[in-house]
This record gives C-alpha cells, sequence and structure tokens, in this order.
C-alpha cells in the first residue's frame, strides 16, 4: 500500500508540473530524436538551433511590442505516429506551446496535425511531402515541397534534360515518401509521353540487398534509373547497381540531398541528379550567408532537413512577431501571409498551406553537388 | 457422476467391454508391439506385466489413443476406436493414469478435478463470457461433483493445495480420482505402485479394489510389483518383446515357465 | 542474359546474403540449444562486431584479418559480460523471464551507441578491405572477391565451429549440457563455464556475420542488427533450431529464397519469404532438420 | 447484498471515468495525461488477448501486433470507405462506429482462426515464427492495398473514440476475460498449458481450444486495434510491425504473465512510462531498457508477482453436503 501511495505520489507531481508563467512564448519542436530516424532528428536540430541564434541570440521575442522570452521544446516522437499523438498533446495541453513545429516525415505529421488542429495550434511541419498532410486542416503548413510536384519536376528532366521514354524505378514500398514520388514521376513521365517499362520495389529501410530488382533492371530497356528514396538506402542502391554493371543515368529526389549521401555511395554516385529545395551554390544574399554561418557553426554543408527546420522556426517566428498576439488563429493568419527571404528563395504559401517555390536540380560531380537547372511550380 | 449411472452403464453392455485384436504397432523399423490380444469384460479387474520395455505402456498409449496403431484393430463398447482423438477415447469411457505423475502441477487439487469434470459441462461459450445463472449454476454443480469426488477419496482437506506440494502416495491418488472424474467405465493405471513403500501398496491393492467397486469399473493395470497383480487381478497377461507370452488366471501364470524366465531367466523361481 | 545465367546470377546473390544469415543464426541455435534462450539481443551484436572492425579500421589501420578478429572478440567478451550479469540470475526462473531480459538488453545495446557522441545515430560508411573485383562463371553472370570471401569466410568459421563441437573436449562438454543441464552437472562438468562459452562463440560468429554483412553492404548503423538479427532467427527456427546444419540450411535458403522472390515480384518480396516459411513449417514442424521432440508417456 | 457487490468492479469502472472527466473539466489532469490513459488501455486490452494466449493457454505467440492491424484497418475502412462519417447524422454516428468494431472484432478473429487452425502442430518457438511471420505478411499485403493508403498510410479516419468508449470496451473485455478465464472452457485452455497430453486424456480437444484461445485474443486484439485507429485518426502499417508485438510480449511478462491484473498493470505501467521519461530526451529508450532489465532480475513474476485483483476471481459457493464437514471419509 506504501508503494502504491508512492506511486500515485510521483505520477501526481508530474500531472502538475505543467504550471508556466503566463508572458513567455513556447514553441514546441517535434522530431525523431530516437529511433531509425533519428540522424534526420539531428540535422533538424542543427537547423533550428541556427536560427534560433540568428532570430534570437537573446532568447527573446517580440509580441505586440513587448519582449517576451523564449523557449524552445524539443519532443522526442521515435518517427511512430503513435508516440507523435503522445508529443503534440503534451506539447499542446501541458507546455501550452504557442506553436508547434515539425514532425519531420508525412506519416508522423497526420498523426499529430489532427490534435493541433483541433486545439487550435499553428504547426509547420518540417518535411512530409504528402499532401494530405496540410489538408488535415487550415493551423496546418509545411515547409518542404509536396511528392506531386516532385514526381513531376524529375519526370520533366528525365523527358525534357535527359530525353529519355523509358524509365526503371526502384523504390521503397513501406516509405511514403518514396511511394509518393513513384506515383506522381509515373503518372507525369506517361502524360509527357514516356513509359516506365519496370517498377521495382523493396521492403522497407532494412533491406539492403537489391540485387535481385537491379537484376530485373539490367535485363530491362529502360534509360534512366529513378530511385526516390533515402540518402542511405540510395547510397547502397548505386554502389549495388553499377557493381551489377547497370550504367543508366540515376535520377533521385531531395531524399538524396545530403552530403552523407556520398560518404555512403562512395564514388558510384557520380552524375547522379536529384531535385531539392536548395542548392548550396546558390547565389542569393540569403542563402550564401546561410550556408556560411552553416559551416562556421558545424562544418559541414548544410542537406535539406538543416535548410528546412531552418525555415520553418524562421516562419514561425516572423509569423508571431507579425501577428502580435500569441492566439492560435492570429498566428496563423500571419504564417498564411508569409512573405519572407529565406536561403531556398522568398517563401510564400498556397490556399492549400504548401509553399510556392521552385525546385532546383543538382547534379553529383567529384564528390560534390552542383547546380544543374531550376524548375518552377 | 454418480455411483448408480456408471453401474447401470456397465450392467447394459453385457459382455465384452473391450476387445483387442491382432493389435501392432510400428516405429520406424522397429516393431514395438504385435500380435497383442485382449478381451476384458465389464466389471473385471485385469492386469499387464512384463520386464521393463515389454510394450506395455505402448500398449496403455494405444488403448488411449496417443499411438496409432498400424495393425490391428481395437473395439470398445462395440465401436471401433483405431483413429480415433485421444480425447474421443476419453469421452468414450476410457481414462489412465501414467507411469509418471502427469497432474497440471501448478493448479489446486480441486482445479486439477474440475478440469477433469471437462465433458459433463453443458453451457456454451456465450454463456460462459457472460457468466449466466445456468453458467454459474452449472459450475456450482462442478464445484460440488469435484468436492464430493475429493471427498470419496480422502483428498478434501488438500483441495485448495497445489498439486505438486502434495507427498508422492496422495499425487498418484489425486491422479486416479481425476481419471475418475472423466466417468470412465474402463480404468488403466500405469503402475500404481511405482516408488511406494509395502504398506503403502497394501493399502493400495484395497483402494485399486475398492474403487473397482464403488464406482461400478472395469480395471486394467501395468504393474511391476509382481505380489500386487497377483494378489488382485483377475487375469494377467504377460508380455515380453512387444509379444503376449502368456496369459490367465493369476495362478496359471505364476506356474508359466516362460513367464519366470521372461522375468528371471532360465531356472529362476519366483 | 540468357535465362541459365540470370539464374546463376541469382542463385549467386542468394548465397551471398544466406551465408551471412547462415553465420549470425548459428549464434542464435547454439544459444537456444544450450538454454532454450531466444537472445533477442543476438543480433544487437552483429551491429557491435561491425562497429568494432570499423573502428579498428579507421583508428588503428588494422586489415581484413585483425578486423575480423577484433570484431568476433570484443563482442564476445561483451555477450560474457551480459549473460554474467543479466541472464545468469534468470536462468532458474520462467523462461520467457529470460527473454523479456533479452528484449530489454537489446532495446539499450541499440540506444546506447547512438548517444555516443562518437558513434551516434548517422549511418557510416563501412571501409574498403577487400578490393572489389569481378570474376565471370557463366557467360554474364559474375561472382565478386566480396562474395567469394563471404562465402571462403564463412565455410571456414563453420568448420571450426563443427570440429569444436565434435572433435574436443568442451564441445562434448556443450552437447552434455544441452542434452541434459543436471545430468551433465553431476558428470563434474562447470556448466556455468560452458554456458558462458557458448555466448562467447554465439557472439563471435555474429560479430563476424556483422563484418561480413557490412564489407558487402558498406554502411553501418546502430540499428543494423534487430532486423538482421531477426531475419536469422527465422532462418534457424526455419533450419530446426537448436540444430547447428539447421541453422546453416536454414540461412541459406532464407537468402536464396528471398533474393529469388524479389526477382519474381518485388513488391511482396519480402513477405513471400515468409509465406514459403510458413508452409515449410507446416509440413515439417520441427524446421526442415530439427528432431520433433518426443513427448514421453 | 451478493448481486451489488458483483457490481462494484463496474461501478468504480464508471466512478474512475467520471473522476477523469471532471478532472479534465476543472483542468487537473491534461488531455494529454487523457490520451496516454486511452493508449493505456488499448494497450492493455491487446496484452489481455496476448494474455489469453500465452499467459493461459500457454502458446507462443508473437505476432499479436498483426491482429491489431487488422481490426484496426478493418474498422478504419467501415467508418472511412463504407460510411463517410463525418456526413452522418448524430444519432448514426455511434451505431456506425459499434458497427465498425463489430467488423474488426469479425475480420480479426477470422484472422486468429487463419493463423490459429493451421498452425497448432506447431509447438512453442515454431508457432511463434509462425505468428511473426504472419504479422509482417499481413502487414506486407496492406502496403499492396491502395483503397487504405497503402505504404502512405490510412487518413482522415475520424477520431471518434473517446475515454468512455474506451473505459466501456475495456471493461468489457476485462469483464469477458475473467469470466472465460473462470469457466469450463478457462479450465481447459490452463490445462493445455499444464499438459497437452493429460489434458487430451481428460477429455479435453486441445485443438479446438487451442483455436478458440487464438480467435478470442485476436478478436480482443482487432477491437483494441479499432478503438485505436479511432483515437489517432491516421493509420500507417509500419506502426504494427514485429517490434509493435514485442512490446505487448513485454508488457505482459513485465507485468506478470500469470494473472490477467499483470497484463493489466504491464501495459499501463510500460505505456505510461515512457512517456514519464521524456525529460531524459535521448537517453530516454536507453533508461527503459535499462529498467526492464532491471525489473526482471530483482522481480523476475513480473510487476505483479502473480498476484491477482480480487475481483478478478469470481467466487462460487460449495454447497454444504458436498464438503459434509471437514473430516474425511
Amino acid at each position: 500500500m506504501r508503494k502504491f501511495l508512492v506511486v500515485v505520489g510521483i505520477i501526481a507531481v508530474f500531472l502538475c508540473s505543467g504550471a508556466f508563467a503566463a508572458d513567455e512564448v513556447r514553441i514546441g519542436i517535434v522530431l525523431p530524436i530516437s529511433g531509425q530516424a533519428a540522424m534526420y532528428g539531428a540535422y533538424c536540430k542543427t537547423g533550428i538551433e541556427l536560427a534560433l541564434k540568428e532570430l534570437a541570440p537573446d532568447n527573446t521575442i517580440t509580441v505586440g511590442g513587448k519582449k517576451l522570452p523564449l523557449t524552445i521544446i524539443y519532443e522526442d516522437n521515435e518517427n511512430k505516429p503513435e508516440i507523435t499523438a503522445n508529443a503534440y498533446r503534451k506539447l499542446i495541453d501541458q507546455d501550452e506551446v504557442t506553436a508547434i513545429i515539425g514532425p519531420e516525415s508525412s506519416s508522423t505529421a497526420l498523426a499529430g496535425a489532427p490534435i493541433a488542429q483541433s486545439s487550435g495550434i499553428p504547426v509547420v511541419t518540417i518535411f512530409p511531402t504528402n499532401p494530405k498532410v496540410t489538408q488535415v486542416g487550415d493551423y496546418i503548413f509545411r515547409a518542404c515541397f509536396i511528392d506531386p510536384f516532385q514526381g513531376a519536376v524529375m519526370a520533366k528532366y528525365a523527358y525534357n534534360d535527359l530525353k529519355v521514354t523509358k524509365a526503371a524505378v526502384l523504390y521503397n514500398n513501406g516509405n511514403d515518401f518514396s511511394k509518393g514520388l513513384t506515383e506522381f514521376f509515373t503518372k507525369t513521365f506517361a502524360e509527357l509521353g514516356g513509359k516506365v517499362v519496370i517498377t521495382e520495389a523493396y521492403g522497407g529501410s532494412d533491406i539492403r540487398d537489391f540485387n535481385a530488382q537491379f537484376n530485373n533492371i539490367k535485363a530491362s530497356d529502360a534509360q534512366v534509373l529513378f530511385m526516390p528514396n533515402t540518402y542511405f538506402e540510395s547510397g547502397l542502391q548505386m554502389q549495388q547497381a553499377r557493381s551489377a554493371g547497370i550504367t543508366l543515368p540515376l535520377i533521385g529526389g531531395d531524399g538524396w540531398d545530403t552530403p552523407d549521401l556520398v560518404t555512403i555511395s562512395n564514388g558510384s554516385e557520380e552524375g547522379a541528379a536529384y531535385s531539392c529545395a536548395f542548392s548550396h551554390e546558390a547565389t542569393t544574399p540569403q542563402a550564401q550567408k546561410f550556408v556560411q554561418a552553416y559551416r562556421a557553426a558545424y562544418n559541414d554543408v548544410p542537406n535539406s532537413n538543416a535548410v528546412l527546420s531552418y525555415e520553418s522556426l524562421s516562419i514561425v517566428y516572423r509569423a508571431i512577431e507579425a501577428a502580435g498576439s500569441l492566439d492560435g488563429a492570429a498566428i496563423r493568419d500571419a504564417i498564411a501571409k508569409t512573405k519572407l527571404e529565406l536561403p531556398s528563395g522568398v517563401i510564400e504559401f498556397d490556399s492549400d498551406r504548401n509553399p510556392k517555390k521552385p525546385a532546383v536540380i543538382v547534379m553529383y560531380k567529384g564528390g560534390k553537388t552542383s547546380y544543374v537547372t531550376t524548375v518552377n511550380p | 457422476m454418480t455411483n448408480n449411472t456408471t453401474n447401470i452403464a456397465n450392467s447394459v453392455l453385457n459382455g465384452r467391454l473391450l476387445e483387442v485384436e491382432k493389435l501392432g504397432i510400428r516405429f520406424g523399423g522397429l516393431q514395438a508391439v504385435g500380435e497383442f490380444d485382449l478381451h476384458l469384460d465389464a466389471g473385471g479387474l485385469y492386469g499387464i506385466i512384463g520386464p521393463n520395455g515389454a510394450g506395455k505402456t505402448t500398449v496403455f498409449n494405444m488403448l488411449t489413443g496417443i499411438y496409432r496403431p498400424t495393425e490391428g484393430r481395437i473395439v470398445f463398447k462395440g465401436k471401433e476406436m483405431v483413429g480415433e482423438k485421444i480425447h474421443n477415447f476419453t469421452a468414450a469411457g476410457v481414462a489412465r493414469t501414467f507411469q509418471n505423475v502427469r497432474l497440471f502441477k501448478n493448479l489446486t487439487v480441486l482445479e486439477n478435478i474440475e478440469i477433469a469434470l471437462h465433458n459433463g459441462v453443458e453451457y456454451g461459450l456465450l454463456s460462459a463470457f457472460f457468466r449466466s445463472s445456468a453458467m454459474r449454476k452449472k459450475e456450482e454443480e462442478i464445484l460440488d461433483e469435484a468436492s464430493a469426488l475429493l471427498k470419496r477419496l480422502g483428498l478434501l482437506s488438500y483441495s485448495e493445495k497445489k498439486a505438486s506440494s502434495l507427498p508422492y502416495g496422495l499425487q498418484r491418488r489425486l491422479e486416479i480420482a481425476r481419471a475418475l472424474a472423466t466417468s470412465p467405465t474402463l480404468l488403466l493405471l500405469d503402475e500404481p505402485a511405482a516408488g511406494m513403500n509395502p504398506q503403502e501398496v497394501d493399502q493400495l491393492a484395497q483402494d485399486i479394489r475398492w474403487i473397482k467397486e464403488e464406482f461400478g469399473l472395469t480395471v486394467l493395470l501395468i504393474e511391476h510389483h509382481m505380489a500386487l497383480v497377483m494378489e488382485i487381478c483377475d487375469h494377467i497377461t504377460v508380455m515380453n518383446f512387444g509379444r503376449t507370452i502368456a496369459d490367465g488366471a493369476p495362478g496359471e501364470i505364476r506356474n508359466n515357465r516362460m513367464v519366470v524366465e521372461a522375468y528371471l531367466g532360465k531356472g529362476g523361481k519366483f | 542474359m540468357a535465362q541459365t545465367e540470370q539464374l546463376v546470377q541469382l542463385l549467386i546473390y542468394g548465397i551471398q546474403l544466406g551465408v551471412i544469415y547462415a553465420l549470425i543464426a548459428l549464434g542464435y541455435t547454439m544459444v537456444y540449444g544450450i538454454i532454450n534462450l531466444i537472445n533477442f539481443a543476438h543480433g544487437d551484436f552483429v551491429m557491435i562486431g561491425a562497429f568494432t572492425a570499423f573502428f579498428a579500421v579507421n583508428l588503428a589501420g588494422v586489415g581484413f584479418f585483425p578486423a575480423i578478429l577484433a570484431a568476433m572478440l570484443f563482442p564476445a567478451v561483451l555477450s560474457i559480460i551480459i549473460e554474467r550479469l543479466a541472464y545468469r540470475p534468470l536462468r532458474d526462473k520462467p523462461r520467457l523471464s529470460a527473454l523479456i531480459t533479452a528484449i530489454g538488453v537489446s532495446i539499450f545495446l541499440e540506444n546506447f551507441p547512438r548517444m555516443v557522441p562518437f558513434i551516434g545515430p548517422n549511418f557510416k560508411r563501412f571501409p574498403e578491405l577487400i578490393t572489389m573485383r569481378h570474376f565471370y562463371v557463366l557467360g554474364q553472370a559474375s561472382i565478386n572477391s566480396i562474395q567469394i570471401s563471404n562465402i571462403v569466410a564463412s565455410g571456414v568459421l563453420l568448420a571450426l565451429l563443427i570440429f569444436l563441437v565434435q572433435y574436443t573436449k568442451m564441445g562434448r562438454a556443450m552437447r552434455a549440457v544441452a542434452y541434459n543441464k543436471d545430468a551433465a552437472a553431476l558428470m563434474g562438468i562447470n556448466v556455468n563455464r560452458v554456458i558462458s562459452l557458448t555466448f562467447f562463440i554465439g557472439a563471435a560468429l555474429a560479430g563476424a556475420g556483422g563484418v561480413l554483412y557490412s564489407l558487402t553492404y558498406p554502411m553501418i548503423d546502430v540499428l543494423m542488427g534487430g532486423w538482421l538479427g531477426t531475419k536469422a532467427f527465422i532462418a534457424a527456427v526455419f533450419g530446426g533450431i537448436g540444430s547447428i546444419p539447421g541453422a546453416v540450411l536454414g540461412g541459406l535458403l532464407m537468402g536464396i529464397i528471398e533474393v529469388f522472390a524479389t526477382a519474381v515480384y518485388s513488391e511482396l518480396g519480402y513477405g513471400s519469404g515468409f509465406i514459403v516459411l510458413i508452409f515449410v513449417l507446416l509440413f515439417r514442424p520441427s524446421g526442415l532438420l530439427g528432431k520433433a521432440p518426443l513427448d514421453k508417456v | 447484498m451478493k448481486g451489488i457487490k458483483s457490481y462494484i468492479p463496474a461501478l468504480g469502472l464508471l466512478v474512475f471515468y467520471l473522476v477523469c472527466i471532471q478532472l479534465r473539466q476543472a483542468g487537473y489532469i491534461k488531455n494529454y495525461w487523457i490520451q496516454i490513459l486511452m493508449f493505456a488501455l488499448i494497450n492493455a486490452m491487446v496484452t489481455l488477448g496476448l494474455y489469453l494466449i500465452n499467459g493461459i493457454t500457454g502458446q507462443f505467440s508473437i505476432g499479436q501486433a498483426g491482429f491489431v492491424s487488422v481490426g484496426a484497418y478493418s474498422s478504419g475502412a467501415v467508418t472511412t470507405l463504407l460510411f463517410n462519417f463525418s456526413s452522418l447524422s448524430a444519432a448514426a454516428k455511434p451505431i456506425v462506429f459499434l458497427l465498425s468494431i463489430a467488423v474488426a472484432a469479425l475480420v480479426s478473429g477470422f484472422c486468429g482462426y487463419l493463423i490459429g487452425r493451421p498452425s497448432l502442430r506447431l509447438k512453442g518457438d515454431y508457432l511463434a515464427i509462425v505468428t511473426l511471420a504472419f504479422g509482417e505478411i499481413l502487414r506486407a499485403i496492406i502496403r499492396c492495398i491502395p483503397q487504405v493508403g497503402g505504404p502512405r498510410g490510412f487518413t482522415g479516419l475520424p477520431r471518434y473514440s473517446t475515454l468512455g468508449w474506451i473505459i466501456v470496451f475495456f471493461g468489457l473485455t476485462v469483464w469477458f476475460m475473467r469470466n472465460y478465464i473462470h469457466s469450463s472452457f478457462g479450465r481447459a485452455c490452463v490445462s493445455i498449458r499444464e499438459d497437452e497430453l493429460a489434458s487430451e486424456t481428460m477429455g479435453i480437444d486441445t485443438t479446438k481450444y487451442k483455436v478458440q484461445a487464438f480467435v478470442i485474443g485476436a478478436t480482443m486484439a482487432g477491437v483494441a486495434g479499432a478503438l485505436l485507429a479511432h483515437v489517432l485518426g491516421f493509420l500507417h502499417p509500419d506502426q504494427f510491425n514485429y517490434a509493435r508485438s514485442t512490446d505487448f510480449l513485454v508488457y505482459l511478462y513485465a507485468g506478470g504473465a500469470g494473472t490477467m491484473s499483470g497484463a493489466i498493470v504491464g501495459a499501463c505501467v510500460l505505456t505510461v512510462l515512457p512517456e514519464m521519461l521524456r525529460f531524459l530526451a535521448g537517453w530516454r529508450l536507453v533508461i527503459y531498457g535499462l529498467l526492464l532489465v532491471l525489473m526482471m532480475l530483482y522481480r523476475p513474476t513480473g510487476i505483479c508477482g502473480g498476484r491477482e485483483f480480487p475481483f478478478l476471481v469470481p467466487r462460487l459457493k460449495r454447497s454444504p453436503e458436498a464438503i459434509g464437514g471437514r473430516h474425511d471419509e
């Protein structure tokens, strides 16, 4: 019985620990800090921290003429839907945050977004490319592009720039992002007059052997190979494809956009092209400033996760300032009216709360990415 | 399961309760038992003896459906039983104990008996889920029946004890009680006296006779303990190397040269 | 490529995957054979082995043989410590308590290195220890130097294991303990030592498997052992858990079936491996080479 | 008197619900904790199903998440694809919701039969592997069904499950489970765990009861899955992977596989624990793993240590004639 009381006491302490001072702005960040996607969480954190350092070096935010302290609360979602729902609930109910940034993937964003929508808390999700995420409601925004756009971009690139008509696809049928890009690439490529002659799948990020798939692709008459997968899967795939004797040009999506890809693909990425929001060669002052600041802080080139997180926090921070209050609806409206110069260009949201921004196509050359072309929506 | 019902069931049968003809089983290439015949009349007390590895337990396993014989037939109460599942043998009225006691060790004495009363349960799954009044009534009946049976066998004061906590002799007795709870007409006892001291064996002999009469059973037992078998059985079958080498009344067996040789080698004597 | 060349090529791919499954499955089977424990943390020793080799090569600059040796030793020693601390106290407790402990150990082993700064959650490239060369065996079907080294290394390790189990005193002791722990103890066999040794060997094989796996698919991360371990466990059961030849056969067949199923229909490729497994178990309930447990009556 | 007594647990649950609701209204309990409580009770239901299969019947299933996914997806299909839930009238909503749960129960129960029937020849770890494989096959199949979103996840499910619904179904699950276990059928299952051969010689059709346990356990998981689907409003096939099945196994044995209380307490404690450890950030799962090991070392029989809450054991009266005093013979 005594033990029972102790447990009840502990629980009570936890339940009551949610009381905060009112004149403080809290922003919740939901990221995969543990679990299989933890490295993305780590990248996102670098972008958030950099943005914070630039925007609020003294950890304050000016709301309606008053300078208020700003607190950033990170929550782990293990990249799992249920845990994301819990993280959202905690941030909204217990920490009483003003806005939420994250999570990073579609399958988790879709579990969290309805909670924020019904609680009237504005959210900028970082990297969920599934169009359905922002369709949850008017409080839900995203920083990245959506699958249909990016799929179409790569289809156009293959058909118009590479001038090929027969494509092969290797995708992860356990991954929403990969599946989405595959669908829209196939659709647009067919509309343009090309044909996806072979689609091979694999069943999840744990799979590391793609030889059987490449064996089939090699036997097909495809002229380009589209691999809209994560950087580590694609890094291995590039190696195995080359080792299996596949010499087709390789193209992919922004899942490839991280310097880590090269460390895994080890040279086999030469000539591979992909679409992303941001090229670190971009010449705008915002972009250059960001790349330099990032390099100074982390001694690395920023990847998509870092850029998008940086932009997410900037959007939310500016919107709270612009709204001049901590009211959810006011901030939501301010986010919708965003017009900011950010590293990947001038960010504005369309009526579906997706950012209107062009995609750039970059190519790996000598282990580095180099700018190829820009495709507008 | 009262005294009367089982008595009536037996008396209806008049004649052979169990007929086993040319029963045999092979494991791989090994003929474990062959050409085994057995005829049991209702109400008798029969024994099978034989040295270790003679195939006695294998016969029991075939008579209870655990092994499926590769040849021969088993007719119980006029019904062909070969190929039936174990629980159908039990439902037909064959119950057994095991050489190395196989109680539900972690359950109470009472629960052991209640499980064996399973076939008498008439309520359905839905009644169980909703714990209907009919179900509760039946459960109370089962509880009473189990308690009554335990009382008859002198185990009632142990009913809430874990089966494994009972002394060995009582575990054996509980196993018999559990077999009785399935309302058998034929009870097979596999070495009931194993591990018992002489006093306990004497008590067991009395018990077996008493149980047979009290519950109106036919009993077939396997035993090493020659004195016990000779004392209580009406008819004895002797096995060696999977075959019947002799059968008859205890007096005949005692003087059968082949039996003596099988047990004690040539020149032996009981 | 012609039909037969295709088949030969797929078979080579299947064997390449299968030998690694087999090596890891051996550890499962040995631990299971001795103490009936499904060591859920076994897959994580694959990861630890891979990381050990990674650091040995990158920090000390050693070659293939010292790397694989280090990758076998470190997890092996670690597994003895874990056995001593986490599993031994539970040996007489219900079997499933040890299983849950193993799951806890696995969660710990997967998440602790992630928090260590120089390991972290990121994927790392495994160094190239063997120069990649292709040898054509039939038409365009080829086998490469890494595949050959996998097959040879696994073969050597398997031969060593069989020698150890069949022809040494310790191996006899292991078999005795597997057969009957109490009787073995009465015969003067130090059961604790035998169990420790089994964990040692199992984890060493897992570590070696980790190196070979990482050579073939040169990318490592802290969670790499989870799913690989599960696959190997399935392979061990498929072949008949507790049986050493069974683990080898199970692993090889798993690899080959997976590759062929994927080649036929990649959308369900990895699911089809499971379907085959279920069917095999329905017809051989104790796995391919497992002995049916004899219910002594 | 006796009649009232048997309603105490149900009344207790009702009081618990009312207290939760009142405290939430008064602002003492945040929705966050209500949601965790909902997940805890749903997990407890799944674990109870597993308890019947593993704890009572002594089988070894490690694919429980597969049954949850079947329930979740099939109920989602009913509310979202068959009916357009949000356009239904307020009166029709609960009916459709209940219908979806019934469908979930049927479909997952059928899956339990599908996996239970042919694999009963298998023992122990072989059975475990088949259940694991079955769960993974289900996941692979769900990925190939575009109607429920395939790998992109099933979106737009109505978030209709409330604490009230969940408490009702949790209460029913516990009650049904208790009644089943303490019936002749439950005893038959226990006897299979204790000694399958002896059980068979007691006239028990062990095959039938093993299948029955599988079907009931799967049904409970399916109902829990249906509730879960309508808490989250979103489903993804990878939510129900092999690692999730392991979670349920851990809930069961960490709580104590010997009793219902163990299953319930294990699921609740281990659902809440990771949330309480949130302040550890990245170290959370490291500590969780350690705690699990320490708990099994110092309390190998689980949190409940084989004890059962008294109201989970129905009492029967022995008639005096049957006992006839304490003297034997």
